[in-house]
């Protein structure tokens, strides 16, 4: 992918950093309206569609029943996958994923993961012989800034109404999959000089560094990202580490009322 | 085709499993401007299918050796999202996927005015977010939609949709289960206004009387998908339906 | 591939076409020679030549004994391929497949599958078990136009040469493959504003788009596919299918003559 | 992260399995110059991990799209030796190959002084021959002090260093059996002189307390390496330690 | 090799399974101008083996980055169609053929007058339709033959041919069960007239007698195969054999 | 890879070699220094690292426990990689392995195999049903000339310092990997029109073809490879062909002596 830096919106965004303003007149910590949506897929098992001002994000759980490893007979596993397609952007292209996809990825299937919010050894059907694997997939349809949020958004919400479809397999009755925490990630931009909450298209194009910070129920980290080339001192991640939490407790109230 | 021609999909009343006569569509909504970072979009949900459409472009065809001299190009792709059917598909082109997006782009390569850009390059890019039979037809109706939505310059609309056969009968708009029993598909694209045919393939198996009437009924409801088509894009710009 | 499209070519092939005549003197709808020849490829459990005019295509069936899928525990299965390579013609260049050629190859296969030639039923050694899996491949040589129907020429007699090697993999005895159709394609090629049949290299060069229509024993269609940009009328179709069905009828018995 | 937190890693009196107290670091050997073909190179052993790394350019960057008008691009490679595991690894690139070497070159592009070299590329080849547990951070610190080996201009040193968490004590450095077992891991790039972060990656969990000593013994450790690197860097040049 | 030296190849009266002396080649036929669509083209049985060659060019090498300043590069790829073996071969490139089509470009380039096409290309395309041991040396003589078709100066002409080691015998020419059980396999690949190698391969187990005897087989049926090649070249081109 | 044909480098080389001399001043047979190490990597069940002159490899062998082919139930198996990486040279580039990458490890592989220096049927455990597979990977990190030399011989030092890990994978006790037999590669460039043993950097840039010879400890030949355009007369060949048989005599007592 080009890299095109386009001084002129550098120095727009310098400028408005200089009056603490944004290019699209939120304050520092704003964020954008955001909307969750449940249960939207016929064919997934769970589901969900976050439309995140104009960055739509779909997420669907899928099932399967395989061997466990050998080292860890009693416990199924957890897949997330999430791709950055051409249809989301001009700016991207079609071919093998790219390092972006492949980061964007990582990064959310690692705040998820982490967080226990899936207790492994619940997807045993038969130890040492067959255990549930969740395929967790993230469609990315608009890129409008900050896929990250978007993406981990709509993923632990799409656990969090999946159905595990045990009549299908044959294994006893359809149930809930059992999600028992809401990790919540929260990212931020260095834009003119200083980090905002919840990048838009304009700021992802004339920022710098970013940091993706994904926080559990009890406030604990889960996972940190730092990304692209730049540069911060402790006491400017101290700063955004304390407006995460805020940031997740709020999105966590919209999952929490969203799902049940 | 599946081809098991011995599983009742057609009841005793002419009915079809999901009530539905031999000549009569499934439910269909369109909605244009979906996706805001296109520069044209559609979201169309046709049974329980759903498709998502975004176009970007016309802009510079690269690499240099797809450039045509004295036209656009149709950089199309057709993608069939990782949940979209019971069983979950790996994520990536396949040869099926292929092929649809190259006669997709050959369809839609038909209908638009592709001599006015020469040198460049339009994107369609359809995501097939639900699959449950008859996505290709899907997709190529709401692709002609979201090109209109960018618009992008077409000497008509495009209507894709399919007939086939079932239990020895013609029927409109096979589902999944019909899909999976069935005897033949033939899913056509067909220009509204001129009745001209874009697209054409079939599979199965279909005595000429049979083709014949399978194409009258595509004839038929292409016409009543294209005021759908119309209104949809009517309700965008006009703020209003027809 | 770099598509250049020879006006010059195209002015001529239109003036040809209001004579109703065509570059190489054939009326509309006349075939050009065609040679069959079968078991030509000694290490093939079955084989044939195609010599279309300059057009040459091989092709060769093998056989692997497999486990049958757990919805279809009695059927084998037919896999069928045809690759556009580089030795065919110096327009195609290496690499992975184009989408030309994954065109080519599903076309072939549903022309042959659809047709139901071979009764997947008839492919089971043990249900459940072991079925016959057939592998047909069809490769082009020499590419001076009509590709297409010198492929399912080649493709369906080398199936109905076919001896299924029972006894090498210890099944039982060696016997013919059971083939109980013979499928045929036409194909048509839009060319200075109509259709013509079996269309040249240089038709291909200077025309529009084509139509592949795949008939069976009992003049049903099997299998059809509109390729390239362009567009045509009920009426045009209506009339290269009545002409497709005769193409086929004479092109069967050529392979039946051959074949026994 | 394993998050097995029953396994026990520290004894009554404090000491980890190998001995050490919960700030205190693995054997460090750095060393340069040791790949002759390459421009500049570096050594680095750390506990049994063994990276060695090839520095290449500045030089033209091509294909041309990767250029910037601005400023050099860093082409950097991560790659894991088959035999550098327990378990052989299939050679090529794999996700997590991909992902590291991506953090690592924007790790290293904030200290390079990339503005010297507009158009051009430098290419930096990690090579992980033994790896247990920290190979990220090993490659990230020898990387640098090939850079400046192959005279690269750097506004600073970069220096990669990760604590965590075992048996809910948090602890600097990982091995092995603590990275299986542990309960977080907290890898950062820190620039020696500035004290600011260049590279940031965690996982598992951490009460924000946690982190904070977390990040105390990352910043004192980076010290004592930074000064590994020194010594490696002057008993080339000089001829001697410091 | 297999290197199964205990099954017998050779009865006692020092004839081989197939009636065979040591120093005999398999029957060989060649015939040119085959393939319609090619510049020049060469069909060549040798034993079971059939290989079908394809010459296109002296064209404009692209990408930009393989031409040459000063001479023609040869693209060459050596084939195995999927049915030309017992078991069926997954179609595409593997290892081996990427090997062999290496070292038949190198040993093609030696004899062809490159010097002549600067920044240009010559594609030859080796098709194996049927292999029974020995392909590569058929190959690389038939892409000799064709390129001669195709009109492209050449210094001399080149043979392949191989001897190889079976019970301990040295022996001329392979067959698929002497390759299966064989100890020992050396194709060289042989300018008739100079008598200069440009293609040498060999594996298994050879003392250096064995070696030398080998080569003297090889040099000889070089020269009866040389023959053939002339005459199928002559039979196209004077309409008739020598 | 642009192949750069320096033309003052080449004329330098033709002036040396009617002089007799090199262009690094050794003689026409001579080698640069060699050294090799054993037991390098801790993670590697057998190791080694050669450095030959400016040139540096390392070899590892890793062990895996599979099922034999059908048709040799008695047999494991040796698979031996050797890769051409972009940390080697400035002219190797990433991607998908080279020809020059694929035949380098193709002809390391053969000269070891086929000395019969690992006899397969000692890597049986259990017959039909378990046999080791032995992997042997050879990583070039600094590339001044000669390669192939180097890899053989730290490929063929590694497999005689193995120790299978028996213990590991519970199938008895550990014990050494059984290398009966040292074949060593001797390698040869024709340089300003005669060959010349072991090239350096330059030589090899501004050479011609190059010959590959592995020879087994009792001077049979295992393993013979022309490579890159150029021809040679079979006297020639005599020539190098006998010296090599010396090289690989004094490289096969440096292996001895270090790995005993």
């Amino acid at each position: 992918m080009v890299e095109i830096v386009p001084r002129l919106l550098k120095d727009q965004l310098l400028k408005l950093a200089e009056k603490n303003d944004r290019i699209d007149g939120r304050e520092q910590y704003q964020r954008r309206n955001v909307d969750l949506e449940v249960n939207v897929l016929t064919n997934a098992e769970g589901s969900a569609k976050v439309v995140w001002d104009g960055t739509i994000v779909y997420a669907g759980v899928k099932f399967e029943i395989r061997t466990p490893w050998p080292d860890r007979p009693t416990e199924g596993s957890l897949m997330c996958g999430a791709e950055l397609r051409p249809v989301a952007n001009l700016k991207y292209e079609p071919g093998p994923p790219s390092a972006e996809s492949i980061e964007l990825g990582r990064v959310v299937d690692r705040g998820i993961r982490e967080s226990g919010c899936i207790n492994m050894e619940e997807l045993c059907i038969v130890p040492g012989e067959k255990v549930w694997g969740v395929m967790l997939d993230i469609h990315v349809m608009s890129d409008k800034g900050n896929i990250f949020d978007a993406c981990a958004l709509a993923g632990i919400a799409a656990l969090k109404t999946a159905i595990v479809p045990a009549e299908r397999f044959d294994v006893g009755d359809d149930h809930p999959l059992p999600v028992s925490k809401l990790p919540i990630m929260a990212s931020y931009r260095k834009v003119g000089g200083r980090f905002v909450y919840d990048p838009c298209e304009e700021e992802e194009l004339g920022g710098d560094e970013r940091v993706h910070i994904t926080l559990g129920d009890d406030g604990h980290v889960h996972s940190l990202q730092k990304g692209l080339k730049g540069t911060f001192s402790t006491s400017e991640f101290a700063e955004i580490f304390a407006n995460a939490n805020e940031q997740a407790n709020e999105l966590r109230e919209m999952v929490e009322e969203k799902v049940n | 085709m599946g081809g098991y021609g011995d599983v009742e999909l057609i009841a005793k009343d002419g009915k079809r499993l999901d009530g539905r006569l031999a000549d009569e569509l499934r439910p269909i909504t369109i909605e244009v401007g979906v996706l805001p970072a296109a520069r044209g979009s559609c979201r169309m949900t046709w049974g329980l299918n759903i498709a998502e459409v975004a176009v970007y472009g016309p802009m510079e065809a690269h690499p240099r050796k797809i450039q045509r001299p004295d036209r656009a190009v149709l950089d199309v792709r057709y993608n069939m999202a990782p949940f979209s059917t019971s069983d979950r598909i790996r994520p990536g082109y396949n040869r099926r996927s292929r092929e649809i997006s190259k006669v997709t782009a050959e369809a839609l390569e038909s209908i638009v005015m592709v001599e006015m850009f020469p040198r460049s390059k339009i994107r369609v890019e359809i995501e097939i977010l639900c699959a449950e039979a008859g996505t290709r037809c899907c997709g190529i109706t709401a692709a002609a939609v979201a090109l209109a939505d960018a618009g992008i310059p077409m000497k008509d609309m495009l209507v894709s949709v399919a007939a086939g056969k079932i239990n020895d009968v013609v029927v409109l708009d096979l589902d999944k289960a019909e899909d999976n029993y069935g005897q033949a598909d033939l899913p056509v694209g067909i220009m509204p206004n001129t009745e001209e045919i874009a697209f054409l393939q079939m599979d199965g198996d279909l005595s000429p009387e049979e083709f014949d009437l399978a194409m009258e009924y595509n004839m038929k409801a292409a016409k009543e998908i294209h005021k759908l088509q119309i209104n949809a894009l009517k309700s965008k710009y006009d703020g209003g339906v027809e």
